[in-house]
């Protein structure tokens, strides 16, 4: 069990810190198409800010914002949505994963395919973060 | 129907994530949402393999970006030949598995059954796949999915499958490292469009090398002797449910990978001339026929045995393919299959013995055919074929092999097979002796022992009589599925 | 020979595994096994029997299964050396099920059961060795055979009757394996594997190939035939009951060995190249060799069982030893050798089992005397032991006739004399057991009556079909007549 | 086991040197690696798929299933973590029960 | 010679690590260096497909509008990165699932020495 760190300027610090950290790693994500970044990126600096609050303010503490199963579940929708966005392209005629297919009106195939990016790296960023999260406290739990 | 071989692996990964998703909130909807979802990977691969015969390989472009640009799926004889193996073998030791795993974990059903899902979804990754480092990816799944449940277990279960892990990694991080000499050389990780080129350039040291790291790493992955070490403890202290689960499919795909790249990858007559390396995985196996053979006869834990005699018999297939001649090749496919049947067979044999009297040494099976009539029928049927005596299925294979051997002029290698069966009797015939002859020293164990319940008796049953049918109708799946691929290769 | 479609042989081979398979459903009621057991081998004693006529009318009953490997099918047809060898072993079955049955219920034996579903797949496989049309099914019918044999051979399941178990499974197997690759060897020459009068492989295949070839056929085979030296596990297989010494160990298994000789040479290699590549010699001095060395060796038995294997294992090497000289009448006795034999050696054994029943005595030595407490035992025993030496009136005489003619026909007078010292030895071995039995003053003054007409009554018959044999050489069976025709249809065209 | 795994990494090695003499310079723009597929990607991936980034056309796009599978990858991470680490309810001396 | 040592060095450099790791997985006993080893490799293995990806004189591959599309030698090949951003995720997924059976072997023995393990297991 991870005890809270007795310090105040340490969890302060933290606290502080964490909700840019979680701004910051959107922007990754949202950024992927125009620059270095993407889910990967967006969603491991995610998860550390949740780990780093883990570490700083103790387990007990943060287990109420975020419980243990949390990490699976986001997980796991993140994982559907990417699998969804394919699934759809397969109802609406198209080959797994082909997103000129995808039924949004008005748009042209490039910009189908555009967005289609879109949904994936946000459900990439959603499943690493809870995967990454869900080991970090699998690994964390004591035996 | 065009999107039948995208469908297979992704049903699986579906079900997976939703037996996940929802096992958090009820357990006991796990077990039918995943026999739903091998259900469904079955039927679309037999519809597949159908499709298949009827009008030839199947193409299927992920995203709709044809190759070289994007992943292929290729669904021909030889993939839609193995998926339905993995497939079949998958539901029936699923079917096996549940009584056996809420008997030994039953609070972890739930993760344990999606990990089965996503390891089933990752083999059939593997096999149907037509890029390179798709084909990587997959089989990180796989193994990853393998090592997890093979993990959960007895206290010595752990400390074997970290050396699985690390053995598995090697193996993978070999086939990466000729993945990437391939795509230094080509610039392409299409297996078609890599066929295509190389030719032109086989000259070169990077296709050698990578495919030696490419075979190397495959005969990890699939244990061909010498480097199976990891294997029999693996098999020994993991839960049977889930040796019955690997034990008949793991490693074939790692042969099946073997034989992919033989036949669509490296040309064949590239591998005969250029470099022998075909010649050299022969001379293993042959050696690791013998040694393992000799090793299992030595053996005293029923499920080391086996797990020796299933290295013996990989070390068949890797003959077959080391022939790289027709026959020899329709040997080593139809050993896959057969010896998938054999051993799933076998290894859910030995979890029913287990399940009903706790039972692993051989010595303590003495009288048990009294009492369990069914599973031990089962188990003669197997050993018989494992023998190879007809009409049972392994005595065809033990022919094209033969045949094989004959044709490549190799007396060493004819020999290696037939000797090896008369091994293979003698460790056999020594259980079956126990279990027969041994009049019952009345201990409570086996007297109280029955057959297992029929969850897990029936997929024995189906299997055994498998094994007898696929012996009666092996020359129709040689003649219109095996033909066609040895066709493709020579 | 022309061949008709027909089901009659697959029936033959079916017929006993329904047996087996009802047999073993009714494990609980003794009385309707055992009357399946007895439906069983009449039925299919029925049915070879129909088969006669159009075998001598050289018309083929022939039916071709699905393949089971690409060019290979499934396939059986009775033709005339396979009537010749189904027939012997079919007529035999029903009176040694009667006897088996009167055997295992006055032993009380254990796994009876087991027994006669074991016994039933032997048959089935002995029969589809009988009419497999090609090389491959032979070769799964001989691996059946061997396997389905091993329950019953460790039927006793005492230490020894495993450790026999295991020598004969090392043999056999070993057998079967080496003829396997002796077959995969002779479908990479010839591309097909049907059996045909006068042999396939002759002008497909280099000379300096066919030696080795054959050698692997002789490995193969040889072990069932009991050939020396492959003949010990015989004499170690005879802890089994004694109907299945009588049936299996006297008919069926060995005899399955020495037809296969008589497939291969005859319709395999065909006798003209059997001979250029000197494999014909070469058999009958190893046939010859069998036949004395054997002999010497059966004198020296003193268990009454293990003399008769090794009797076995003589006879045998006469039949080999007509085969190999490639003679028509050498073949005749070979052929007619092979029923012959089987009657009477059967008649032998028999005897053997009543009188293990009766007393418990397995050694010649404790048999003193017991001709007068069991006089109709052992006057049968006593006629057939004459018919074995080969004199007349019984059917051994016949057989021996042929193959002495055979000999002189060969030009190779070397082997009648070993036909006739071997006479003279299988008198040594066989009439010093008559005599004990009947003239030699029994220590023990224990009395004890014939064994029950269950047993009786089928030794008595076999004595009295050999006896018939020997004065009408062509009755009922047609033995004469079909070893006849497989002679002529193999060695026409090869004129010696 | 040293030696051997001397003997393995030193087989290693010759192998690894024996092919880098072969492989395309470093930096070579004229490496195979460079002219066949990539090119491909560079030129056509904004008009397919209007981003700029052309890596993340490929990893999203074009192998997109790649993608996918390293997603399930640490997804199976994850579950092995919950399957081998989560505390069972019952006490583990029942689930290892004897065995041999 | 010194010519092709000049062409490839970068090759040689991820040469060296993949056989420091390999000799970490072979020749370790620790468990945990064994990971570490294979660590090792498979970054290795990374730096060997980034450093195939190089063109000099070229940049990220992102389009600019400044360069055009029509020279490609002015982009680094995509296609390397995007393998390896996959390879490296590989490489932490089997991270965590070797941590989780290091775990769980240190809970059950309290050390991670294999020659220790091994002997405690056939006791």
């Amino acid at each position: 069990m991870i005890a809270k760190y007795r310090d105040l300027i340490v969890s302060l610090a933290c606290r502080l810190m964490v909700p840019f950290m979680f701004l910051f790693g959107f922007y990754v994500t949202m950024f992927g198409h125009y620059g270095p970044g993407g889910g990967f990126q967006g969603g491991t600096i995610m998860a550390s800010g949740v780990i780093l609050l883990r570490l700083s303010l103790g387990r007990q503490a943060t287990i109420k914002k975020f419980p243990l199963e949390l990490g699976h579940i986001v997980g796991v929708i993140g994982l559907l949505i990417y699998s969804a966005t394919g699934l759809i392209s397969i109802l609406a005629g198209g080959e797994y994963l082909n997103y000129a297919y995808l039924p949004i009106p008005g748009m042209s195939g490039a910009e189908r395919q555009h967005l289609g990016i879109l949904f994936v790296e946000i459900g990439v960023a959603l499943g690493v973060f809870g995967v990454l999260l869900s080991i970090f406290d699998s690994l964390t739990k004591e035996g | 129907m065009a999107q039948l071989p995208a469908i297979i692996p992704v049903s699986l990964l579906l079900s997976a994530f939703v037996a996940f998703l929802v096992g958090t909130f009820s357990r006991s909807l796990v077990y039918p949402i995943t026999l739903l979802g091998i259900v469904t990977a079955l039927v679309t691969a037999v519809m597949g393999l159908i499709r298949v015969l009827q009008d030839g390989a199947q193409h299927y472009y992920f995203g709709g970006w044809p190759p070289p640009l994007g992943i292929e799926y290729v669904l021909d004889h030889l993939s839609g030949f193995m998926t339905v193996l993995v497939m079949f073998i998958a539901l029936l030791s699923v079917i096996y598995s549940r009584r056996s795993f809420l008997q030994e974990v039953p609070e972890k059903i739930v993760p344990l059954y999606s990990l089965v899902l996503l390891m089933l979804a990752g083999l059939t990754g593997i096999i149907l796949t037509g890029d390179l480092f798709n084909l990587y990816v997959f089989l990180e799944i796989a193994s990853l999915a393998a090592y997890a449940i093979m993990a959960i277990g007895n206290d010595k279960a752990p400390v074997a499958v970290i050396r699985y892990v690390i053995m598995g990694t090697i193996g993978a991080c070999f086939y990466l490292l000729g993945v990437g000499f391939i795509y230094f050389a080509t610039g392409s990780l299409n297996m078609g469009d890599v066929a295509r080129i190389l030719p032109g350039i086989y000259g070169s040291r990077l296709i050698v090398v990578a495919m030696t790291f490419i075979v190397i790493g495959m005969a990890l992955k699939m244990a061909l002797f010498p480097l199976h070490i990891w294997l029999p403890d693996v098999y020994t202290y993991s839960p049977s449910a889930v040796v019955a689960l690997i034990a008949p499919i793991m490693t074939k795909v790692g042969a099946y990978v073997l034989i992919r790249m033989l036949v669509s990858v490296f040309l064949p007559n590239y591998l005969t001339s250029v470099l022998p390396v075909t010649l050299m995985i022969g001379w293993l196996a042959a050696v690791g026929i013998v040694a393992m053979s000799i090793m299992a006869i030595a053996q005293k834990d029923f499920r080391r045995m086996l797990a020796y005699s299933s290295v013996a018999q990989i070390c068949y297939v890797a003959l077959g393919i080391g022939l790289a001649n027709p026959f020899g090749l329709i040997g080593a496919l139809l050993h896959i299959l057969n010896h998938a049947f054999m051993k799933g067979c076998l290894f859910q044999i030995s979890g029913g013995i287990r399940y009903r009297a706790g039972l692993w040494q051989i010595p303590q099976f003495a009288g048990l055919g009294r009492h369990m009539r069914w599973t031990m029928g089962a188990f003669t049927v197997a050993a018989i074929s494992m023998v190879g005596i007809p009409p049972a299925c392994g005595f065809f294979s033990k022919w094209y092999l033969v045949l094989g051997c004959i044709d490549a002029g190799n007396w060493v290698f004819a020999v290696v097979v037939v000797a090896s069966s008369l091994l293979n009797a003698v460790y056999f015939f020594r259980v079956l002796e126990k279990v027969y002859m041994v009049p019952s020293n009345n201990d409570s164990t086996v007297t109280a022992a029955s057959d297992p319940p029929g969850e897990m008796l029936a997929p024995i049953l189906v299997l055994a009589s498998g094994i007898i049918i696929l012996g009666v109708i092996n020359a129709v799946i040689v003649t219109q599925i095996l033909e066609p691929i040895v066709s493709l290769a020579f | 020979m022309e061949a008709h479609s027909s089901l009659k042989p697959l029936v033959a081979v079916l017929v006993p595994l329904l047996a087996s398979l009802l047999i073993m459903l009714s494990g609980k009621r003794p009385n309707i096994r055992e009357l399946w057991t007895v439906l069983g081998s009449v039925a299919m004693f029925g049915i070879v029997f129909s088969m006669l006529p159009s075998a001598l009318g050289s018309k083929y009953p022939e039916i071709v299964l699905f393949t089971i490997s690409p060019g290979i099918a499934l396939a059986f047809r009775a033709d005339t050396a396979g009537i010749i060898f189904g027939l012997s072993a079919s007529a035999l079955w029903i009176v040694t099920s009667i006897f088996s049955i009167g055997y295992m219920r006055s032993l009380s034996e254990e796994k009876q059961t087991r027994y006669y579903t074991c016994f039933a797949i032997c048959l089935s496989s002995a029969m589809g060795i009988a009419f497999a049309a090609n090389l491959l099914t032979f070769v799964i019918f001989y691996e059946m055979l061997t396997i389905a044999t091993y329950p019953l051979v460790i039927h006793k399941e005492s230490p020894e009757a495993i450790q026999a178990g295991r020598k004969y499974l090392a043999y056999l197997l070993t057998g079967g394996l080496v003829l396997i690759i002796a077959t995969a060897l002779t479908y990479k020459y010839t591309g097909t594997l049907d059996f045909s009068p006068g042999g396939f492989l002759s002008g497909v295949v280099e000379q300096h190939n066919l030696l080795p070839l054959f050698v692997l056929f002789l490995v193969g085979l040889g072990m069932k035939a009991a050939l020396i030296p492959f003949h010990s596990w015989l004499p170690t297989a005879m802890i089994a009951p004694t109907p299945v010494s009588a049936l299996l160990h006297a008919v069926a298994v060995v005899k399955a060995g020495v037809f296969g000789f008589v497939r291969v040479i005859g319709f395999v290699f065909g006798p003209t190249l059997f001979h250029e590549i000197g494999a014909g010699n070469m058999l009958a001095v190893m046939a010859s060799i069998t036949i004395i060395a054997s002999s010497l060796l059966a004198m020296y038995q003193n268990n009454l069982k293990r003399r008769l294997a090794y009797s076995t294992v003589v006879h045998l090497g006469y039949i080999l030893l007509g085969v190999a000289l490639l003679s028509p009448s050498a073949w005749v006795g070979g052929l007619v050798h092979i029923a012959n034999h089987a009657a009477m050696k059967i008649t032998l054994f028999f005897c053997a089992g009543a009188i293990y029943v009766k007393t418990h005595c397995e050694n010649i030595s404790e048999l003193d005397g017991i001709g007068r407490q069991m006089p109709i035992t052992m006057g049968a025993f006593a006629l057939v032991s004459i018919g074995l030496v080969g004199m007349p009136p019984l059917n051994g005489f016949i057989s021996k006739w042929f193959l002495g003619q055979g000999t002189l026909a060969a030009g190779e007078g070397i082997y009648l004399i070993v036909l006739l010292l071997s006479g003279l030895l299988n008198a040594g071995y066989l009439f010093p057991i008559v005599r004990r039995a009947f003239f030699a003053q029994s220590s023990k003054r224990t009395k004890f009556a014939e064994a029950s007409i269950l047993m009786l009554a089928p030794l008595v018959l076999t004595a009295l079909i050999s006896l018939f044999l020997g004065l009408v050489p062509d009755g009922i069976f047609h033995f004469y007549s079909l070893a006849g025709n497989v002679a002529t249809s193999v060695l026409a065209g090869a004129g010696r | 086991m040293k030696w051997l795994a001397l003997f393995i990494v030193c087989l290693f090695v010759a192998f690894l040197f024996y092919v880098e003499v072969d492989m395309p310079a470093y930096g070579d723009p004229q490496a195979p690696a460079n002219l066949h597929v990539s090119p491909y990607y560079i030129q056509r991936s904004l008009q397919d798929t209007e981003t700029p980034n052309i890596v993340t056309a490929i990893l999203a796009d074009y192998r997109a299933y790649d993608t996918l599978g390293e997603t399930i990858v640490i997804f199976t991470a994850g579950l092995a973590c919950i399957l081998l680490l989560w505390r069972s309810k019952r006490d583990d001396s029942k689930v290892q029960r004897p065995h041999c | 010679m010194f010519q092709v040592l000049l062409d490839h060095y970068p090759y040689y450099l991820s040469t060296a690590l993949i056989v420091i790791g390999v000799w970490g997985m072979l020749a370790k006993h620790n468990l945990m260096k064994k990971v570490i080893g294979m660590n090792i490799f498979q970054t290795a293995i990374i730096l060997l497909f980034i450093s195939s990806s190089v063109k000099f004189g070229a940049t990220v591959p992102t389009f600019d509008p400044k360069l055009g599309l029509e020279n490609t030698a002015l982009y680094v090949n995509p296609l390397p990165h995007v393998l390896m951003l996959t390879a490296i995720v590989v490489m932490v997924a089997t991270n965590g699932v070797a941590f989780a059976i290091l775990l769980l072997i240190y809970r059950r023995y309290r050390t991670l020495d294999e020659e220790e393990i091994l002997r405690r297991m056939r006791e």
